[in-house]
Protein backbone atom coordinates (compact mmCIF):
# COMPACT_ATOMS: atom_id res chain seq x y z
CA UNK A 1 0.00 0.00 0.00
CA UNK A 2 1.37 3.23 -0.95
CA UNK A 3 1.49 6.48 1.20
CA UNK A 4 1.99 9.93 -0.07
CA UNK A 5 3.08 12.60 2.29
CA UNK A 6 3.05 16.46 1.39
CA UNK A 7 4.39 19.91 2.63
CA UNK A 8 5.83 19.72 6.27
CA UNK A 9 4.54 15.69 6.88
CA UNK A 10 6.87 15.00 3.90
CA UNK A 11 9.35 16.36 6.34
CA UNK A 12 8.55 14.77 9.25
CA UNK A 13 7.94 11.25 7.37
CA UNK A 14 11.44 11.28 5.94
CA UNK A 15 10.13 11.42 2.15
CA UNK A 16 7.23 11.59 -0.68
CA UNK A 17 6.10 8.46 -0.53
CA UNK A 18 6.41 4.97 1.76
CA UNK A 19 4.98 1.57 0.82
CA UNK A 20 3.49 -0.15 3.99
CA UNK A 21 2.55 -4.07 3.82
CA UNK A 22 0.30 -3.68 6.94
CA UNK A 23 -3.45 -3.30 6.67
CA UNK A 24 -4.25 -0.56 8.26
CA UNK A 25 -8.25 -1.68 8.29
CA UNK A 26 -10.11 1.82 8.37
CA UNK A 27 -8.42 5.58 7.70
CA UNK A 28 -9.11 6.76 11.82
CA UNK A 29 -6.41 3.22 12.54
CA UNK A 30 -4.22 4.37 9.86
CA UNK A 31 -4.58 7.91 11.73
CA UNK A 32 -3.55 6.12 15.19
CA UNK A 33 -0.58 4.26 13.18
CA UNK A 34 0.83 7.44 11.61
CA UNK A 35 1.10 9.19 14.80
CA UNK A 36 3.01 6.05 16.48
CA UNK A 37 5.42 6.24 13.80
CA UNK A 38 5.88 9.52 13.60
CA UNK A 39 4.87 11.45 16.99
CA UNK A 40 5.72 14.86 15.66
CA UNK A 41 2.51 14.64 13.44
CA UNK A 42 0.60 15.38 16.90
CA UNK A 43 1.64 18.48 16.79
CA UNK A 44 0.37 19.64 13.48
CA UNK A 45 -2.87 21.85 13.51
CA UNK A 46 -4.64 19.37 11.62
CA UNK A 47 -3.59 16.40 9.68
CA UNK A 48 -6.57 15.21 6.48
CA UNK A 49 -6.43 11.99 5.19
CA UNK A 50 -7.41 11.37 1.12
CA UNK A 51 -8.03 8.13 -0.08
CA UNK A 52 -8.36 7.97 -3.58
CA UNK A 53 -7.55 11.71 -4.05
CA UNK A 54 -10.79 12.40 -1.60
CA UNK A 55 -10.70 13.78 1.92
CA UNK A 56 -11.44 10.62 3.65
CA UNK A 57 -13.68 10.22 7.20
CA UNK A 58 -11.95 8.12 9.91
CA UNK A 59 -14.71 5.38 9.27
CA UNK A 60 -13.56 4.66 6.30
CA UNK A 61 -12.06 1.12 5.42
CA UNK A 62 -8.96 1.23 3.24
CA UNK A 63 -8.50 -1.34 0.49
CA UNK A 64 -5.83 -2.66 -0.73
CA UNK A 65 -4.79 -0.39 -4.04
CA UNK A 66 -6.15 2.43 -2.47
CA UNK A 67 -3.48 5.92 -2.55
CA UNK A 68 -3.23 7.21 0.81
CA UNK A 69 -2.56 10.28 1.09
CA UNK A 70 -1.34 12.42 4.29
CA UNK A 71 -2.64 16.42 4.19
CA UNK A 72 -0.90 18.41 6.47
CA UNK A 73 -2.57 22.17 7.21
CA UNK A 74 -3.19 23.47 3.95
CA UNK A 75 -1.15 27.11 2.77
CA UNK A 76 -2.58 27.14 -1.05
CA UNK A 77 -3.56 30.66 -2.19
CA UNK B 1 -20.61 26.99 -17.59
CA UNK B 2 -16.98 26.29 -18.82
CA UNK B 3 -14.34 26.27 -16.51
CA UNK B 4 -10.85 26.78 -16.79
CA UNK B 5 -8.61 25.21 -13.99
CA UNK B 6 -5.16 24.79 -13.92
CA UNK B 7 -1.78 24.11 -11.98
CA UNK B 8 1.21 25.88 -13.84
CA UNK B 9 4.64 27.19 -13.55
CA UNK B 10 3.78 30.56 -14.05
CA UNK B 11 0.31 32.35 -13.90
CA UNK B 12 -0.73 34.35 -17.06
CA UNK B 13 -3.51 36.66 -15.49
CA UNK B 14 -4.24 37.48 -19.07
CA UNK B 15 -5.37 33.69 -20.19
CA UNK B 16 -8.09 33.35 -17.12
CA UNK B 17 -9.44 37.00 -17.99
CA UNK B 18 -9.40 36.15 -22.11
CA UNK B 19 -11.00 32.49 -20.90
CA UNK B 20 -13.74 33.86 -19.02
CA UNK B 21 -15.03 36.63 -20.92
CA UNK B 22 -17.80 36.93 -23.40
CA UNK B 23 -19.65 38.62 -25.28
CA UNK B 24 -22.80 37.20 -23.02
CA UNK B 25 -21.50 37.96 -19.72
CA UNK B 26 -21.56 41.95 -18.35
CA UNK B 27 -18.84 41.52 -15.62
CA UNK B 28 -15.57 39.76 -14.66
CA UNK B 29 -14.21 39.55 -11.32
CA UNK B 30 -10.98 38.52 -10.68
CA UNK B 31 -9.09 37.90 -6.94
CA UNK B 32 -4.68 37.87 -8.07
CA UNK B 33 -2.88 36.38 -5.16
CA UNK B 34 0.50 37.67 -5.27
CA UNK B 35 3.68 37.11 -3.04
CA UNK B 36 4.22 39.76 -0.37
CA UNK B 37 7.58 40.68 0.77
CA UNK B 38 6.88 40.48 4.85
CA UNK B 39 4.75 38.29 6.97
CA UNK B 40 4.19 40.02 10.74
CA UNK B 41 7.00 42.46 9.70
CA UNK B 42 9.57 39.68 9.25
CA UNK B 43 11.08 39.97 5.59
CA UNK B 44 9.99 36.90 3.02
CA UNK B 45 12.70 36.41 0.48
CA UNK B 46 10.83 33.58 -1.10
CA UNK B 47 8.24 31.32 -0.90
CA UNK B 48 8.01 27.27 -2.57
CA UNK B 49 4.90 25.92 -3.24
CA UNK B 50 4.09 22.16 -3.41
CA UNK B 51 0.71 20.57 -4.74
CA UNK B 52 -0.94 16.68 -4.51
CA UNK B 53 -1.35 17.97 -7.98
CA UNK B 54 -4.12 15.49 -9.39
CA UNK B 55 -6.13 15.98 -6.35
CA UNK B 56 -5.41 19.77 -6.33
CA UNK B 57 -7.19 19.56 -9.70
CA UNK B 58 -10.31 18.05 -8.33
CA UNK B 59 -11.13 19.93 -5.59
CA UNK B 60 -10.52 23.15 -7.85
CA UNK B 61 -13.25 21.57 -9.94
CA UNK B 62 -15.22 20.66 -7.57
CA UNK B 63 -14.80 25.04 -6.43
CA UNK B 64 -15.65 26.10 -9.67
CA UNK B 65 -19.09 23.43 -9.72
CA UNK B 66 -20.13 24.41 -6.21
CA UNK B 67 -19.95 28.39 -7.85
CA UNK B 68 -22.12 27.42 -10.80
CA UNK B 69 -24.79 25.76 -8.55
CA UNK B 70 -24.89 28.28 -5.91
CA UNK B 71 -24.84 31.67 -8.50
CA UNK B 72 -25.80 32.89 -12.07
CA UNK B 73 -22.00 32.94 -12.66
CA UNK B 74 -21.03 31.83 -17.16
CA UNK B 75 -17.15 30.73 -16.81
CA UNK B 76 -14.57 30.53 -14.23
CA UNK B 77 -11.02 29.93 -14.24
CA UNK B 78 -8.95 28.99 -11.33
CA UNK B 79 -4.90 29.07 -12.35
CA UNK B 80 -2.53 28.37 -9.13
CA UNK B 81 1.26 28.42 -9.14
CA UNK B 82 3.60 25.81 -8.27
CA UNK B 83 7.54 26.05 -7.50
CA UNK B 84 9.63 29.28 -6.52
CA UNK B 85 8.00 32.70 -6.04
CA UNK B 86 9.41 35.91 -5.28
CA UNK B 87 7.37 38.58 -3.67
CA UNK B 88 5.32 40.60 -5.94
CA UNK B 89 5.02 37.39 -8.13
CA UNK B 90 1.66 35.89 -8.28
CA UNK B 91 0.60 33.11 -7.01
CA UNK B 92 -2.93 32.11 -7.76
CA UNK B 93 -5.60 33.99 -10.08
CA UNK B 94 -9.14 33.25 -10.15
CA UNK B 95 -11.68 34.96 -12.80
CA UNK B 96 -15.40 34.44 -12.77
CA UNK B 97 -17.54 36.13 -15.32
CA UNK B 98 -21.47 37.07 -14.57
CA UNK B 99 -24.46 38.27 -16.72
CA UNK B 100 -24.60 40.64 -13.25
CA UNK B 101 -21.88 41.95 -11.21
CA UNK B 102 -23.16 40.96 -7.68
CA UNK B 103 -22.67 37.01 -8.62
CA UNK B 104 -19.38 37.54 -10.17
CA UNK B 105 -17.99 39.17 -7.12
CA UNK B 106 -19.74 36.33 -4.40
CA UNK B 107 -18.34 33.66 -6.66
CA UNK B 108 -15.14 35.09 -6.70
CA UNK B 109 -14.93 35.10 -3.09
CA UNK B 110 -16.13 31.82 -2.40
CA UNK B 111 -13.88 30.59 -4.88
CA UNK B 112 -10.65 32.01 -2.94
CA UNK B 113 -11.99 31.03 0.69
CA UNK B 114 -12.23 27.47 -0.69
CA UNK B 115 -9.11 26.90 -2.39
CA UNK B 116 -7.33 27.72 1.07
CA UNK B 117 -9.77 25.53 3.14
CA UNK B 118 -9.63 22.70 0.67
CA UNK B 119 -7.04 22.71 -2.48
CA UNK B 120 -3.99 20.22 -1.03
CA UNK B 121 -1.25 22.76 -1.95
CA UNK B 122 1.28 24.00 0.71
CA UNK B 123 3.64 26.91 0.75
CA UNK B 124 6.58 27.12 2.39
CA UNK B 125 8.16 30.72 3.65
CA UNK B 126 11.89 31.26 3.64
CA UNK B 127 13.17 34.30 6.03
CA UNK B 128 16.84 35.57 6.68
CA UNK B 129 16.93 32.58 9.28
CA UNK B 130 15.44 29.68 8.17
CA UNK B 131 12.02 28.47 6.64
CA UNK B 132 8.41 27.12 7.73
CA UNK B 133 5.65 25.76 6.47
CA UNK B 134 2.91 28.13 6.66
CA UNK B 135 0.08 27.20 9.07
CA UNK B 136 1.44 23.57 10.06
CA UNK B 137 1.56 24.60 13.43
CA UNK B 138 -0.78 25.68 15.99
CA UNK C 1 -2.38 55.04 -0.74
CA UNK C 2 -1.87 55.75 -4.78
CA UNK C 3 -4.34 55.75 -7.16
CA UNK C 4 -4.43 55.83 -11.20
CA UNK C 5 -7.62 57.43 -12.12
CA UNK C 6 -8.57 57.42 -16.06
CA UNK C 7 -10.92 58.07 -19.06
CA UNK C 8 -9.70 56.36 -22.23
CA UNK C 9 -10.69 55.82 -25.58
CA UNK C 10 -9.49 51.83 -25.03
CA UNK C 11 -9.13 50.31 -22.24
CA UNK C 12 -5.60 48.28 -21.38
CA UNK C 13 -6.87 46.11 -18.49
CA UNK C 14 -3.09 45.00 -17.76
CA UNK C 15 -1.87 48.80 -17.06
CA UNK C 16 -4.61 48.87 -13.83
CA UNK C 17 -3.76 45.38 -12.33
CA UNK C 18 0.14 46.21 -12.83
CA UNK C 19 -0.49 49.79 -11.12
CA UNK C 20 -2.25 48.81 -8.13
CA UNK C 21 0.10 45.24 -7.50
CA UNK C 22 3.43 46.21 -4.94
CA UNK C 23 5.45 43.66 -3.28
CA UNK C 24 3.42 44.86 0.07
CA UNK C 25 0.15 43.65 -1.45
CA UNK C 26 -1.15 40.24 -0.65
CA UNK C 27 -3.63 40.33 -2.83
CA UNK C 28 -5.64 42.23 -6.00
CA UNK C 29 -9.33 42.15 -6.60
CA UNK C 30 -10.05 43.19 -10.11
CA UNK C 31 -13.81 44.34 -11.67
CA UNK C 32 -13.36 44.25 -15.71
CA UNK C 33 -17.13 45.39 -16.89
CA UNK C 34 -17.77 44.71 -20.31
CA UNK C 35 -20.30 45.05 -23.49
CA UNK C 36 -23.07 42.76 -23.02
CA UNK C 37 -24.68 41.47 -26.47
CA UNK C 38 -27.97 41.95 -25.52
CA UNK C 39 -30.41 43.78 -23.22
CA UNK C 40 -33.70 42.05 -21.95
CA UNK C 41 -33.07 39.50 -25.08
CA UNK C 42 -32.59 42.34 -27.43
CA UNK C 43 -29.31 42.04 -29.42
CA UNK C 44 -26.95 45.03 -28.96
CA UNK C 45 -25.20 46.44 -31.40
CA UNK C 46 -22.49 48.51 -29.86
CA UNK C 47 -22.74 51.16 -26.92
CA UNK C 48 -21.48 54.67 -27.12
CA UNK C 49 -20.31 56.50 -24.05
CA UNK C 50 -19.83 60.10 -23.53
CA UNK C 51 -18.43 61.56 -20.16
CA UNK C 52 -18.58 65.26 -18.32
CA UNK C 53 -14.69 64.20 -18.51
CA UNK C 54 -13.28 66.99 -15.66
CA UNK C 55 -16.09 65.86 -13.24
CA UNK C 56 -16.06 62.48 -14.08
CA UNK C 57 -12.22 62.28 -13.22
CA UNK C 58 -12.96 64.06 -9.92
CA UNK C 59 -15.54 61.64 -8.90
CA UNK C 60 -13.85 58.75 -9.55
CA UNK C 61 -11.23 60.13 -7.44
CA UNK C 62 -13.56 61.16 -4.71
CA UNK C 63 -14.83 57.03 -4.65
CA UNK C 64 -10.63 56.03 -4.03
CA UNK C 65 -10.39 58.50 -1.36
CA UNK C 66 -13.23 57.11 0.22
CA UNK C 67 -12.45 53.64 -0.21
CA UNK C 68 -8.94 54.08 1.26
CA UNK C 69 -11.05 55.99 4.33
CA UNK C 70 -13.13 52.77 4.63
CA UNK C 71 -10.98 49.73 4.47
CA UNK C 72 -6.90 49.00 4.52
CA UNK C 73 -6.07 48.89 0.70
CA UNK C 74 -2.94 50.30 -0.54
CA UNK C 75 -3.75 51.32 -4.24
CA UNK C 76 -6.49 51.91 -6.79
CA UNK C 77 -7.02 52.00 -10.32
CA UNK C 78 -10.41 53.22 -12.07
CA UNK C 79 -9.86 53.03 -15.72
CA UNK C 80 -13.52 53.57 -18.10
CA UNK C 81 -13.62 53.80 -21.25
CA UNK C 82 -15.39 56.31 -23.64
CA UNK C 83 -16.43 56.31 -27.55
CA UNK C 84 -18.16 53.53 -29.27
CA UNK C 85 -18.17 49.94 -27.77
CA UNK C 86 -18.83 46.54 -29.38
CA UNK C 87 -19.76 43.03 -27.54
CA UNK C 88 -17.25 41.96 -25.49
CA UNK C 89 -15.14 44.70 -25.11
CA UNK C 90 -13.56 46.20 -22.05
CA UNK C 91 -15.90 49.54 -20.71
CA UNK C 92 -14.45 50.17 -17.37
CA UNK C 93 -11.92 48.13 -14.93
CA UNK C 94 -11.46 48.54 -10.97
CA UNK C 95 -8.20 46.99 -9.23
CA UNK C 96 -7.69 47.37 -5.59
CA UNK C 97 -4.56 45.84 -3.79
CA UNK C 98 -4.54 45.13 -0.40
CA UNK C 99 -2.88 43.32 2.45
CA UNK C 100 -5.91 41.23 3.28
CA UNK C 101 -8.58 40.03 0.52
CA UNK C 102 -11.33 40.84 2.46
CA UNK C 103 -10.82 44.31 2.04
CA UNK C 104 -9.75 44.11 -1.38
CA UNK C 105 -13.20 42.32 -2.34
CA UNK C 106 -15.17 45.44 -0.22
CA UNK C 107 -13.72 48.43 -2.03
CA UNK C 108 -13.53 47.09 -5.46
CA UNK C 109 -17.34 46.35 -5.20
CA UNK C 110 -18.05 49.70 -3.01
CA UNK C 111 -15.83 51.44 -6.54
CA UNK C 112 -18.08 49.56 -9.34
CA UNK C 113 -21.33 50.36 -6.96
CA UNK C 114 -20.45 54.05 -6.51
CA UNK C 115 -19.29 54.57 -9.76
CA UNK C 116 -22.60 53.53 -11.36
CA UNK C 117 -24.02 56.35 -8.64
CA UNK C 118 -22.05 58.96 -8.85
CA UNK C 119 -19.75 58.90 -12.22
CA UNK C 120 -20.77 61.41 -14.92
CA UNK C 121 -20.89 58.96 -17.59
CA UNK C 122 -23.55 57.95 -20.05
CA UNK C 123 -24.31 55.32 -22.33
CA UNK C 124 -26.60 54.98 -25.58
CA UNK C 125 -27.59 51.50 -26.51
CA UNK C 126 -27.77 50.64 -30.45
CA UNK C 127 -30.39 48.23 -31.45
CA UNK C 128 -31.46 47.54 -35.09
CA UNK C 129 -34.29 49.43 -34.68
CA UNK C 130 -32.80 52.76 -33.08
CA UNK C 131 -31.05 53.83 -30.00
CA UNK C 132 -31.88 54.22 -26.58
CA UNK C 133 -29.71 56.22 -23.73
CA UNK C 134 -30.06 53.65 -21.34
CA UNK C 135 -32.13 54.18 -17.60
CA UNK C 136 -32.80 57.72 -18.71
CA UNK C 137 -36.78 57.41 -18.04
CA UNK C 138 -38.54 55.37 -15.17
CA UNK D 1 -23.78 81.96 -17.91
CA UNK D 2 -23.01 78.90 -19.23
CA UNK D 3 -24.94 75.75 -19.35
CA UNK D 4 -23.41 72.20 -20.34
CA UNK D 5 -25.94 69.32 -21.33
CA UNK D 6 -25.13 65.39 -21.56
CA UNK D 7 -26.26 62.23 -22.72
CA UNK D 8 -30.03 62.68 -23.43
CA UNK D 9 -30.30 65.74 -22.19
CA UNK D 10 -27.93 67.24 -24.88
CA UNK D 11 -30.48 65.85 -27.31
CA UNK D 12 -33.53 67.24 -25.55
CA UNK D 13 -31.80 70.94 -25.17
CA UNK D 14 -30.55 70.22 -29.12
CA UNK D 15 -27.03 71.30 -28.61
CA UNK D 16 -24.06 70.57 -25.68
CA UNK D 17 -24.00 74.09 -24.61
CA UNK D 18 -26.08 77.29 -24.19
CA UNK D 19 -25.26 80.59 -23.01
CA UNK D 20 -27.65 82.40 -20.91
CA UNK D 21 -28.09 85.98 -19.78
CA UNK D 22 -30.88 86.09 -17.03
CA UNK D 23 -29.00 84.96 -13.89
CA UNK D 24 -31.25 81.81 -11.95
CA UNK D 25 -29.96 82.60 -8.54
CA UNK D 26 -30.25 78.92 -7.03
CA UNK D 27 -30.38 76.01 -8.49
CA UNK D 28 -34.06 75.07 -7.90
CA UNK D 29 -34.94 78.54 -9.82
CA UNK D 30 -32.35 77.03 -12.71
CA UNK D 31 -34.21 74.15 -12.61
CA UNK D 32 -37.83 75.58 -12.97
CA UNK D 33 -36.18 77.46 -15.51
CA UNK D 34 -34.92 73.91 -16.90
CA UNK D 35 -38.31 72.54 -17.05
CA UNK D 36 -40.26 75.80 -18.93
CA UNK D 37 -37.35 75.96 -21.59
CA UNK D 38 -37.85 71.69 -22.19
CA UNK D 39 -40.60 70.03 -21.25
CA UNK D 40 -39.34 66.45 -21.78
CA UNK D 41 -36.90 67.06 -19.32
CA UNK D 42 -39.65 66.58 -16.36
CA UNK D 43 -39.85 62.92 -18.20
CA UNK D 44 -36.11 62.10 -16.92
CA UNK D 45 -35.85 59.51 -14.30
CA UNK D 46 -33.64 62.12 -12.32
CA UNK D 47 -31.89 65.03 -13.02
CA UNK D 48 -29.09 66.34 -11.10
CA UNK D 49 -27.40 69.80 -11.65
CA UNK D 50 -23.75 70.46 -10.99
CA UNK D 51 -22.03 73.31 -10.16
CA UNK D 52 -18.13 73.76 -10.42
CA UNK D 53 -18.21 69.66 -11.11
CA UNK D 54 -19.79 69.48 -7.56
CA UNK D 55 -23.41 68.55 -7.50
CA UNK D 56 -25.68 70.90 -6.16
CA UNK D 57 -28.41 71.05 -3.86
CA UNK D 58 -31.71 73.06 -4.83
CA UNK D 59 -30.90 75.79 -1.99
CA UNK D 60 -27.50 76.32 -3.76
CA UNK D 61 -27.00 80.09 -4.70
CA UNK D 62 -25.71 80.32 -8.59
CA UNK D 63 -22.72 83.30 -9.63
CA UNK D 64 -22.11 84.72 -12.30
CA UNK D 65 -19.09 82.96 -13.37
CA UNK D 66 -20.17 79.00 -12.26
CA UNK D 67 -20.04 76.36 -14.68
CA UNK D 68 -23.96 74.79 -14.92
CA UNK D 69 -24.11 71.15 -15.93
CA UNK D 70 -27.26 69.13 -16.58
CA UNK D 71 -26.95 66.23 -15.64
CA UNK D 72 -29.54 63.30 -16.61
CA UNK D 73 -29.69 59.91 -15.06
CA UNK D 74 -26.06 58.29 -14.84
CA UNK D 75 -25.40 55.06 -16.60
CA UNK D 76 -21.55 54.50 -16.86
CA UNK D 77 -19.93 51.14 -15.65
Amino acid sequence: MKIMFFGIAKELAGGATLEITEKPGTVGQFREWLIRQYPAMRELRKVMIAVNKTYATDEQTIADDDEIAVIPPLSGG
Amino acid sequence: MESLIKIVSDIQTEEAIRFVESPGSGGVVTFIGTVRNQTKGKPVLKLFFESYEPMAILEMEKIAQQAFEQWDVQRIAIIHAIGEKLPGEEVVVIAVAAPHRGAAFSACQYAIDTLKETVPIWKQEFFEDGAVWVAAHP
